[in-house]
C-alpha cells in the first residue's frame, strides 16, 4: 500500500515578545531619545564600551556608569546589500555599517546613507536622528558622511 | 547499562549565587546570568580570568525570545574567549548543568568551571509566557487538539491520585509547606502563609489543578563554581563534593505509559546512588530538593527517588516528616512553589540550596538536623526526564 | 554628564512599569512545512477512512499508537501494520476550564488518555497504545468522583466529508456508560 | 558512523525517521551494536527554532534507541556533542556514547525571520536588516581588507572547493565552476556573492564513540580522537575582533595541546573546515595555524591548500557543495574525515592520510567554534 507524504503547516509563534533593555540600557536609550550617544564606563577597570550593559566585558565586574562619547563616529566596516534574503534585487542598494568611536570598545551596527563611491573604511560619520523618537536604536535613522548634506536636508 | 564507575578525581562546588526570582525583571538575559555568575565567583573567591570553562543551561528559546539563546546570553555567563556549552533537557536542565560540568572537570579538560542557568520568561509577554507551551507537543498528533500545559500535569496528577488514593487536601499540604519555607528565603517570589483551604478554594484551572497548586512564572538566574579536588582544597576548607550524578530520558510518547510512577526518575536516581555508593537512600540522604513545579510533583518525585515507599509520600507529608525540623526535610528552600520557577534557574537554585544547607549557610532556612549528604533533582519535558545530583560535605 | 544606577539581585518590575517602560517589541514569524513522515502519513490516511492504525513490534509485542516505524524499546524497523478498534478505556481524565492561551472557556472541556483495544493483542498496564483526546458524554462530576477511570469509550467520528486526515477526524471519545 | 539525507528536501521522512535511518546505519557500521544493551549514553545536538518545536529534546530518545537511558541535548553543533561524549568517556561515567545531529532546513518557511531572531533584540534586530547575511559581510570585508585578500583570491577558494565537491557522493550543490563564472557573479551583500554562501540541505548524522578497549572490539578500523577544543569569543558582535577568528584559534590551541601538536602545518595531513561562507574557511585555516597571516592569499594561489597541496582543505568539498545541514554541519566534517582516514572516501580519497583537523562554527551572528584532531 503506497502512501502520500503528509506535510503540515506548523507555526511556533506567540503574538509578540517584549524585550526590556536592562537598567543601564534603559538610561542609554533615554539619552539616545535626547539625541545623545553615550557609552558604558566600568567602575573598576575604566573600560569604556558600547552597547552598554551592567557588567564589564573585560573585567566582569559591575558597571553602573554611562559617559558621553566625545569622539566622532567613524566607519569600521560596511557592506552594500543588493539582494534581500530571498534573492530579490532591492530597488536601491542599502549600506549597513559597523560604526566605532576612537577610545570606545565595541560600536553600533546601523545604516549608512551616502553615495557608495564616497563610503570608505575610516570615513568620519555623523548620526541623523528621526524627529519623533521612542527610545530605540531606530531613533537614529542612519549615519552619513560627516559634513555632507544628504539630499533630504 | 554500565555506569558504575570508579571515580578517578572528585569534583566540588566552592561557590553559589543567584538573582531574585520575580515575575518580570528589567535586566536582559545576559545581565541576569551575570548577576548570578558574579555572586558565585565572589563566594568562591575567584575572578572570571580564573575560570577555564563555562557550562550553561536554559530551557526553551521561546521564553527569552532569542534563537540560539545560548549564544546570546553566554557573555553574561562568563563565556568570553572560553569554552562554553549550553545543555537543555527541558525542566530538568537546572540540575543537568552541574552534571555536564562534572565531566568537564572529571575528564581533566577543565579545572575551574562556571555553571550558570538562566531563564527570562517575561519576554514571552503577549499573550502570556504559558502560550509558549502550545509548541511543546507532538506537532501532528497532539498540537491540533489545542492543549494547554496544565492538561499534562492534571492528567498525571489525577492518575497518581487515583492509583495511590491520594486526596487533593494531602497534595495541598506540599504547597502550604513550601510557600511557608520560602518566607525565610530572601530571593523568593511567592512566599506566603496559606492553608490547605486556600489552595482548594483558589481558581480551578484544570481539575484537579487549582492555581495555588502551581509554581509561578518567573525571571531569574542561578550559578555555581565547580572545581577539581586539588582546587577545592586550595580555595576552601568546606568544599561540597558532587559524589553522584544521574539522568534518564523516557519515551516521547508519554501517553503510552503508566504515569503514576516516574520510572525514568527511579533509573536516574539509581545511577546517582550507585556512583555515590548509597544503598539505602531513604536513610542516607539527609535533606533533599525534589522538583516541585506543581505540588503533587514533590510527592511523585519522592517516590521515584526511592526516598519514600510508593504511594506513601502523602502520608509522610501529613506526619510532618518532610518539614524543616522533620527527619527528612524536603524543599527547605521553599521550592519552585515558594521561591519561583524560572525553569532552568529553578533547578540550579535547588543545587545551590543543598550546597548552602550542607555548609550550614542556609540561615533561617537551615534544617534542624545535622546534614552531610543532600540530593537535588529536576524533572522536565513531556513527563519524561529525571536529573539527579548527590552532594556531600 | 554621568548616569549611574544601583543593582541589587536584579530589578523587579511591577505590571504597569513593565507596560510603560522603554523596550522593543517584535513578532518574528516561525513557520514550518513539516513532513509527517511514513508512520504519521499512513496514520492520518487511516483516520480519514475512519480507521485507527498502529505498528506492531514482534520484539516486545506492543502495538504503537500513534504509529512509529521504529520500536523505542527494541530498536527494530517496524513493518507490520495492525488495525485498532476505535473503542477503549479511560486511563486518566481531567476537566479543563482554560483555552490553550489560558483564557477561561465558557464550557469546560474534558480531556483524557484513552487506552485503545487492539483485537488479538494484550498489553500490560505499564505500556499500551494510549492517545490523548477529548472525552464527551461525561460530566465534570464523573471526572471529580473518579467514576470516569476505566470507563469504556468509543470514538465519535466527524462526518466523512469533513474528515481531512487529522487527529481531529475523531471529534471525541464518547463514554459508553453501561 | 551513519547518515541519511544531504538532499535539498525530504518530504517522505520525518526528522525522527531520518535520524532512525542514520542510527541504523551507524550501529551496522559498528559491528551491529545494540543500542538497547551496549550503549551507555546518547547526546543530541539541536535547536528549538530550527526544529519548529519548543523543548525539542523531548523528541530525541526513541529513534536512537535511548528510551529510559541517559539521553540529553546540547544546543550546539554536532561537534559540541562529540566534545561532551569525549569528556564523558575520559571521566569514566560512560564507555560507549552515541551522538546525533540533524537539520531539515527545507521545512523552515520563514528562515529570514529565524536568522534575524538570533540577533540582539535591543541594539541590532530593530534595524530589520533585509538580508541577515549582511552581518557576516561586515566581517568578510574587515578580514579581507586586513589580510589583503582580493575578490579573486576568494574566487580561487570557491572554485577549488566546488571542484573538490564534484568528487563527493553527498553534494546536492555540486557543479563545475570557473573563476570567470565567479568573477562576473553579482553581489548579494558585498563582498559576498551567491557563490560565497552555502545553500541548505536536509541531513541526519549519527556517530558512535567508545573508550579505547571497547573501540577496538566493536569497530573494524576505529578513528581516534586525539584532541577536541571549543570556544566562544563573545556574544556581542560589535565587541568582536571581526578580522581574526578568535574562537577557532582558542579551540584549535585547546585541541592541539591534548593531541600533543606544536607544529600544526607539519603534523596535520588534511583539514575539514566550515565554509558555509567562503571567507570563513580562509579565516579558519589561518586560526588553525596552518598558514601564517600574511601568506593566506599566497598559499591559496600556489595550490598549497588544494588536493595536491601540503595541507588539502575540504578534499571532498564542504558546505558549499554538500549544503548546510544546520547543527549537523560539524558531524558532516567528521564524516568526511572518518571516510578519508578509513580509505573509504571514494573518488575524493587522498593518498596516505594519518591525521585530520576538523572544524565547525555555529553560523550567522555567532562566535562559537569547535576543532577536533582525528587520526588513524
Amino acid at each position: 500500500m503506497s502512501w502520500k507524504p503528509v506535510v503540515r503547516e506548523i507555526e511556533m509563534e506567540i503574538k509578540a515578545y517584549h524585550y526590556t533593555p536592562g537598567p543601564l540600557g534603559l538610561r542609554w536609550l533615554e539619552a539616545l531619545k535626547k539625541g545623545l550617544i553615550m557609552a558604558a564606563s566600568c567602575d573598576r577597570c575604566g573600560y569604556v564600551f558600547i552597547p552598554p550593559k551592567i557588567y564589564c566585558p573585560r573585567c566582569f565586574s559591575e558597571v553602573t556608569q554611562l559617559v558621553e562619547i566625545k569622539e566622532k563616529p567613524h566607519l569600521a566596516s560596511y557592506t552594500v546589500i543588493y539582494k534581500d534574503f530571498e534573492g530579490r534585487e532591492l530597488e536601491k542598494p542599502i549600506v549597513l555599517g559597523l560604526i566605532r568611536f576612537r577610545g570606545v570598545a565595541g560600536g553600533l551596527i546601523h545604516y549608512i546613507e551616502a553615495p557608495i563611491d564616497r563610503i570608505t573604511i575610516g570615513a568620519e560619520l555623523e548620526p541623523v536622528f528621526r524627529r519623533d523618537r521612542r527610545g530605540s536604536i531606530t531613533d537614529i535613522e542612519f549615519f552619513r558622511i560627516s559634513g555632507a548634506r544628504s539630499p533630504n536636508d | 547499562m554500565k555506569t558504575n564507575i570508579y571515580v578517578k578525581s572528585r569534583v566540588a562546588i566552592v561557590g553559589a549565587g543567584m538573582t531574585l526570582f520575580r515575575r518580570r525583571m528589567l535586566e536582559t538575559p545576559q545581565e541576569l546570568a551575570w548577576i548570578a555568575a558574579r555572586r558565585a565567583l565572589d563566594q568562591a573567591g575567584l575572578e572570571l580570568r580564573d575560570i577555564d570553562c563555562v557550562v550553561s543551561g536554559s530551557a526553551p528559546d521561546a521564553f527569552d525570545g532569542v534563537h540560539l539563546k545560548g549564544e546570546y546570553y553566554s557573555e553574561g555567563a562568563g563565556a568570553i574567549r572560553k569554552p562554553h556549552v549550553r545543555v537543555f533537557v527541558g525542566g530538568g536542565t537546572g540540575v543537568f548543568v552541574p552534571i555536564a560540568a562534572w565531566w568537564h572537570v572529571a575528564s581533566g579538560l577543565c579545572r575551574r568551571v562556571l555553571v550558570v542557568a538562566e531563564e527570562k520568561m517575561s519576554s514571552a509577554a503577549d499573550p502570556h509566557p504559558q502560550a509558549v507551551f502550545r509548541h511543546i507537543w507532538d506537532p501532528f498528533t497532539e498540537k491540533p487538539l489545542n492543549p494547554n500545559l496544565i492538561w499534562i500535569f492534571a492528567l498525571e496528577m489525577h492518575r497518581y491520585m487515583h492509583k495511590c488514593s491520594v486526596s487533593k487536601e494531602d497534595i495541598a499540604l506540599v504547597a502550604v509547606k513550601n510557600k511557608r519555607n520560602a518566607l525565610d528565603n530572601p530571593y523568593a517570589q511567592a512566599a506566603a502563609n496559606i492553608t490547605v483551604e486556600d489552595v482548594l478554594k483558589s481558581e480551578l484551572l484544570v481539575y484537579p489543578v487549582n492555581r495555588l497548586d502551581i509554581s509561578p512564572v518567573s525571571d531569574g538566574a542561578a550559578a555555581l563554581v565547580m572545581v577539581s579536588e586539588e582546587w577545592a582544597r586550595r580555595l576552601t576548607d568546606t568544599p561540597v563534593w558532587v559524589d553522584g550524578i544521574g539522568y534518564t530520558l523516557d519515551t516521547s510518547y508519554w501517553t503510552n505509559r503508566e504515569l503514576s510512577f516516574p520510572v525514568y526518575l527511579k533509573n536516574a536516581s539509581e545511577m546517582a546512588y550507585r556512583m555515590a555508593g548509597i544503598d539505602r537512600p531513604a536513610k542516607e540522604i539527609d535533606v533533599a530538593e525534589p522538583y516541585d513545579p506543581f505540588d503533587y510533583k514533590e510527592l511523585h518525585h519522592l517516590e521515584g527517588l526511592g526516598l519514600v515507599p510508593r504511594c506513601k509520600a502523602a502520608e509522610m507529608t501529613r506526619e510532618g516528616v518532610t518539614q524543616r525540623d522533620g527527619d527528612l526535610p524536603i524543599c527547605p528552600s521553599g521550592g519552585l512553589l515558594g521561591v519561583g520557577n524560572p525553569i532552568a534557574a529553578a533547578g540550579l537554585m535547588k543545587v545551590a540550596e543543598i550546597f548552602w544547607q550542607l555548609r550550614g549557610e542556609a540561615g533561617r532556612r537551615q534544617v534542624k538536623k545535622s546534614v552531610t549528604t543532600g540530593l537535588a533533582q529536576a524533572w522536565g519535558d513531556l513527563m519524561q526526564v529525571g536529573t539527579v545530583v548527590i552532594l556531600r560535605r | 554628564m554621568g548616569l549611574s544606577i544601583r543593582i541589587r539581585g536584579g530589578t523587579p518590575l511591577r505590571d504597569e512599569e513593565f507596560r510603560e517602560i522603554i523596550k522593543e517589541i517584535d513578532s518574528p514569524r516561525a513557520r514550518y512545512n513539516m513532513a509527517a513522515g511514513e508512520a504519521y502519513s499512513r496514520f492520518f490516511e487511516s483516520l480519514r477512512r475512519g480507521e485507527i492504525l498502529g505498528t506492531y513490534c514482534p520484539g516486545c509485542g506492543l502495538v504503537h499508537i500513534p504509529p512509529k516505524i521504529y520500536c523505542p524499546y527494541c530498536f527494530r524497523y517496524l513493518t507490520k501494520w495492525v488495525r485498532a478498534s476505535d473503542e477503549g478505556r479511560v486511563v486518566t481524565a481531567v476537566v479543563s476550564y482554560l483555552s490553550a492561551t489560558l483564557e477561561r472557556l465558557e464550557k469546560p472541556e474534558i480531556i483524557g488518555i484513552i487506552r485503545l483495544d487492539v483485537p488479538g493483542y494484550r498489553f500490560t498496564s505499564y505500556r499500551f497504545p494510549g492517545i490523548l483526546h477529548r472525552i464527551c458524554g461525561a460530566s465534570e462530576d464523573d471526572v471529580k468522583s473518579q467514576r470516569i477511570f476505566d470507563a469504556r469509550v468509543k470514538a465519535r467520528w466527524a462526518p466523512e466529508d469533513r474528515r481531512i486526515g487529522s487527529i481531529n477526524d475523531i471529534e471525541c471519545f464518547e463514554v459508553m456508560w453501561r | 558512523m551513519g547518515y541519511s539525507g544531504f538532499t535539498r528536501s525530504s518530504e517522505h521522512l520525518s526528522f525522527r525517521e531520518m535520524v532512525f535511518q542514520a542510527a541504523l546505519k551507524a550501529y551496522d557500521d559498528t559491528g551491529d551494536l545494540d543500542p538497547r544493551r551496549e550503549v551507555d549514553a546518547f547526546i543530541s545536538c539541536q535547536e528549538d527554532f530550527w526544529e519548529g518545536v519548543s523543548i525539542s529534546d523531548e523528541f530525541a530518545p526513541d529513534q536512537l534507541g535511548g528510551v529510559l537511558k541517559p539521553v540529553y541535548t546540547i544546543t550546539g553543533d554536532g561537534l559540541h556533542c562529540m566534545a561532551n561524549a569525549y569528556m564523558m568517556i575520559k571521566s569514566g561515567v560512560a564507555d560507549v556514547v552515541v551522538i546525533e545531529s540533524h537539520g531539515k532546513p527545507s521545512e523552515i518557511a520563514s528562515m529570514r525571520d529565524i536568522l534575524l531572531f538570533t540577533l540582539d533584540p535591543i541594539y541590532v534586530r530593530p534595524l530589520k536588516i533585509p538580508n541577515p547575511h549582511a552581518i557576516q559581510a561586515l566581517e568578510a570585508r574587515m578580514f579581507m581588507e586586513a589580510r589583503r585578500i582580493s575578490r579573486e583570491d576568494l574566487g580561487i577558494y570557491v572554485v577549488q572547493t566546488k571542484n573538490n565537491g564534484l568528487l563527493s557522493s553527498r553534494a546536492p550543490y555540486s557543479y563545475r565552476l570557473s573563476l570567470e563564472d565567479y568573477m562576473v557573479s553579482e553581489y548579494v551583500a558585498e563582498p559576498l556573492t551567491l557563490f560565497d554562501i552555502a545553500g541548505y540541505s536536509d541531513a541526519a548524522i549519527v556517530a558512535i564513540l567508545a573508550g579505547e578497549d571497547t573501540a577496538r572490539k566493536i569497530a573494524k578500523e576505529p578513528v581516534w580522537i586525539d584532541g577536541v577544543g571549543w570556544a566562544t569569543e563573545i556574544s556581542t558582535i560589535e565587541l568582536r575582533s571581526m578580522d581574526e577568528d578568535v574562537s577557532t584559534k582558542i579551540a584549535s590551541e585547546m585541541s592541539y595541546k591534548q593531541a600533543g601538536i606544536d607544529n600544526p602545518a607539519r603534523s596535520i595531513d588534511a583539514v575539514e573546515v566550515d565554509e558555509r561562507y567562503s571567507y570563513k574557511a580562509l579565516q579558519a585555516i589561518e586560526a588553525l595555524g596552518l598558514v601564517r597571516k600574511d601568506e593566506l592569499a599566497l598559499e591559496l594561489r600556489s595550490g598549497g591548500l588544494s588536493r595536491s597541496g601540503s595541507t588539502p582543505v575540504n578534499p571532498g568539498g564542504g558546505a558549499l557543495s554538500e549544503g548546510l545541514p544546520l547543527e549537523a554541519h560539524g558531524l558532516a566534517r567528521l564524516l568526511s574525515a572518518y571516510e578519508q582516514l578509513r580509505g573509504r572516501a571514494g573518488r575524493a580519497q587522498l593518498g596516505d592520510v594519518e591525521r585530520i583537523a576538523i572544524h565547525s562554527w555555529r553560523g550567522l551572528g555567532t562566535s562559537s567554534s569547535v576543532v577536533a584532531i582525528v587520526s588513524r
